[in-house]
């Protein structure tokens, strides 16, 4: 599928996002850009991963 | 011919479940059931185990007063009244499904109930249909070719719970959930049990460590344990039954009044028309995506007749899945990773999650953590030292893996574990969770902190 | 003089925890204990309060053996081996501090401590000097100046569970959760018991709908109880004690064996040389910071002598938080509105976060649900269904803002609670997290689909 690029209003950084962001030195600002698929568009997990996975592309 | 948005097939806690929110959803909604209303769940499988093992749990209460500074000498067991009690809860549960059709303005249809083409159900010649058919059939005790069951010396989980006579000595044969809830409730009992386990371990499923504490524990209360056994050959004789068991060293043969075969469930998908429809079955069960849809539109299936877990809670969590999708609902799609499971056994086990194993397997670097509740206030004084929590966490960023407990209570302890994987915690999340004092949670608490070199109580 | 990084004064859970965390953080321990380690809570309190308290359980099961389908005659309580268990529990305990005070390097210098400026600690004329002192002295039982506390017709909570003879007849004063933990035992064992609180509902931190179910309970298992009612005085008596009880409508005089005063705590704050180093205290507690800190560098304070809930678990997260922030850890703040707080008596209370009645004085808009274990099927099982599981949320942003239960284990239940709570969840992922079934925590999720309209099995 392709993923679009959208800005994800609503960002919940579970702890585990954060300290998987702080690992790989991802902001915020960068964060919020990841869409999410969780309840309302949340960021999970296998969202962040894939995003690591995918090299970041936004 | 009467006409519903939601036909629903099977009145178990998946299918009772899938109508009360359909219907409270608005949509006009049926449910076709050939026995009791509320499937084998309420009736033949998680409410009247659970009632059996209470009195079972009593029964030691009694036998250990003086433990407690408390003296009962006649203690016995009503075996006739242990049974009935359950029978009667489980029937009051059925009332209880029963009572929320009626609220729910759902209508029963009683009979056997087949899918045809057109959506539309046939139930005993009588013909309905609906825009959304949910078949929620369930399953029944599976039946080994060697261990058929006649319901007199080989049985079955119905008949395991309203024999008329207590049996003197019992073979179970698997050592699943069901098996072993039977053989601790009847080893409570004062039945002598034999656990027969293809396996190398007693709940196969469960973490090692579970495992072994949980045969450690059988043991210790009498039950005979024969792991990587099987059971080759079963005879009549004029007392009871004869054994023919395979083991690691060989043969061997055991004598017992009774076989009760526990070694899974056989889902009903025969005669219910998925042929007619052209629905696809694999390996035994109903093949459905995501949101439960099976190939043919407008036909569903949810619960132990599709892949996935055999549990009453997922069954239902399918169910709702289902019918709020169904709805237009912004639906949440199910974690299967995060589903918990929980034995009501003397001790009880609860995990969700992976077992350090397959955590292993799946590579990641583990923190591992455990806490004995031998080491616990509260389970000091309750006189419940047995057993432990165990956690997984994931080295590298923290994520909870995983979480296995065998101990007292420990069913309705797992929960914290589920809601906190649900919501992406880390260890150090749970540890700065100020658990009260003193309770046998404090563990799950002290098993993080063991987990990243900061438990204190041990 | 022996000099070291850090002494606690007092090893009760507060004192010792703190000096074991302090100890894994490196940093050369010592504690100073007048009487057996482990406090209040291991000697005098949590652990065998809830000794005596699983006796009665146990006691209340072999009085309705008959209701499991069993049978016991000749069901008696021993008094004395009850309170013997119990003691032999709060030794074991104890020792167990012993232990890990070894385990852990730490010092343990036993007699009266006394603070002294430039950081240094008197015990019994031995000085010893520390960077940091960490006062943690506890509380003892309070005493009203017209209910004096004799040690034989009016007595305390260490009297209360160590009593020789079994009273016939006792008079509680205050319901709060040591109160009703001893009139629940008591009444168990036999004991006439009337509570006399001063509140207008018993244990009157709860929330109303806890309270009333608790006082319904209460009446029901045989305890008397005047709410809005005061003790004014208490007279001698040839075989017991007259008390005049001042209520709503009047006088009443009431006689019983024993009175029992549990109207709170009265801090360790005398003679401990506070005004010598110049430390700051208001309406009897150590006036403290957000890590714990006096006004005087170097003197902490953590525990019942500090201002906020008087609660083991309290004392030991406060212990820990200023030994970390000393360490130069990372420390977290303790998040003083998400701790729970748990009542041991029958039925349990457990509740964390705002009631009902302070969430609108705060000035919310709500959405409270509620699930009552009359209609949970383990509850049925297990013959437990007695209370309910009550949440509230904020209705603007979904925030859980308390969590209210009555009943069985519920006390090993709120975790969950106060984890979500801490992960600041919403309603929907406790609703969408798959609780096990059959368990009294399904009655959570339940309670939160009631808010929200949603529940399934009401
Ligand atoms: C002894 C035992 C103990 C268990 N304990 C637990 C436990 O503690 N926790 C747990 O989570 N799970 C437990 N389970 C498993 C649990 O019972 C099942 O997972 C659950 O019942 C599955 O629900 P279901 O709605 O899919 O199907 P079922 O409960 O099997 O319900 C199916 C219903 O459909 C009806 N039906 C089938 N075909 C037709 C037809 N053609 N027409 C009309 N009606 C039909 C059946 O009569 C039945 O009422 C236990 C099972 C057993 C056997
Ligand atoms: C009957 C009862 C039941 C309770 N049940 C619970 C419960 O279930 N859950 C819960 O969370 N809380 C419970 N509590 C409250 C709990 O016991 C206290 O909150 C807790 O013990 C406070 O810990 P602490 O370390 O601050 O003080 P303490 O436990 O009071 O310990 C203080 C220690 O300091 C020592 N000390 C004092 N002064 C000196 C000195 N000058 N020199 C040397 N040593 C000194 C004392 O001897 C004592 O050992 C209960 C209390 C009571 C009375």
């Amino acid at each position: 599928a392709t993923r679009t690029i959208v800005s994800n209003e609503n960002v919940f950084v579970s702890p585990l996002i954060d300290s998987i962001a702080r690992k790989h030195h991802i902001s915020y600002e960068e964060i919020a850009r990841i869409p999410g698929t969780g309840t309302k568009g949340r960021l999970r997990k296998k969202d962040i991963m894939q995003y690591i996975d995918d090299g970041r592309p936004f | 011919m009467s006409k519903y948005d939601v036909i629903v097939l099977g009145s178990g806690p998946g299918g009772y479940v899938t109508a009360i929110r359909a219907s409270q959803l608005g949509l006009k909604t049926a449910v076709v059931e050939k026995e009791s209303l509320g499937g084998v769940c309420l009736n033949w499988g998680c409410i009247p185990t659970k009632a059996l093992l209470k009195s079972a749990q009593v029964f030691e209460y009694l036998n250990h007063a003086e433990d407690y500074g408390l003296k009962a000498t006649g203690v016995d067991k009503d075996f006739t009244a242990v049974v009935k009690r359950s029978r009667s809860v489980a029937e009051g549960m059925s009332k209880g499904v029963q009572f929320l059709m009626k609220k729910n303005k759902i209508d029963v249809i009683n009979g056997f109930g087949k899918i045809k083409p057109g959506k539309k159900i046939d139930v005993d010649g009588k013909e309905y249909s609906a825009d959304h058919i949910i078949i929620a059939t369930g399953a029944r005790s599976r039946e080994l070719p060697n261990l058929k069951q006649d319901g007199e010396t080989v049985i079955g989980y119905r008949k395991a719970m309203t024999l008329k006579e207590q049996p003197k000595s019992m073979i179970v044969v698997g050592s699943g959930a069901i098996g072993v809830e039977f053989a601790s409730f009847y080893n409570s009992m004062g039945t002598e049990v034999t656990i027969v386990e293809y396996m190398p371990h007693v709940v196969p499923v469960e973490d090692e460590d579970v495992s072994k504490q949980f045969e450690r524990s059988l043991k210790k209360a009498g039950v005979k344990v024969m792991t990587g056994s099987s059971v080759e050959k079963v005879e009549k004789t004029k007392s009871g039954v004869k054994a023919t068991v395979k083991t690691k060293k060989g043969e061997e043969t055991l004598e017992a009044d009774i076989v009760l075969s526990a070694v899974g469930i056989k889902t009903n998908i025969e005669n219910i028309g998925l042929e007619d429809v052209g629905i696809v079955t694999d390996k035994d069960k109903i093949i459905v995506n995501d949101w439960y849809q099976t190939n043919m539109p407008g036909y569903y299936a949810i619960g132990d007749v599709t892949p996935g877990p055999a549990l009453a809670h997922v069954a239902s969590a399918e169910g709702i899945t289902c019918v709020e999708k169904i709805a237009g609902m912004h639906a949440e799609k199910i974690d299967y990773s995060n589903i918990p499971g929980c034995t009501y056994a003397s001790p009880e086990i609860a995990s969700v999650g992976m077992t350090e194993k397959q955590a292993k397997e799946a590579g990641y670097e583990l923190k591992v953590g455990k806490f004995p509740f031998s080491a616990s206030g509260k389970a000091s004084a309750s006189g419940a030292k047995d057993g432990f929590v165990k956690v997984i966490f994931d080295a590298k960023y923290g994520e909870w893996l995983g979480c296995h407990m065998i101990g007292a209570g420990v069913t309705d302890m797992i929960a914290e574990a589920v809601l906190g994987r649900k919501l992406e915690t880390t260890g150090h999340e749970v540890l700065k969770t100020i658990h009260p004092h003193p309770t046998m949670s404090e563990a799950v608490m002290e098993a993080v902190a063991d987990a990243y070199d900061e438990v204190i109580h041990l």
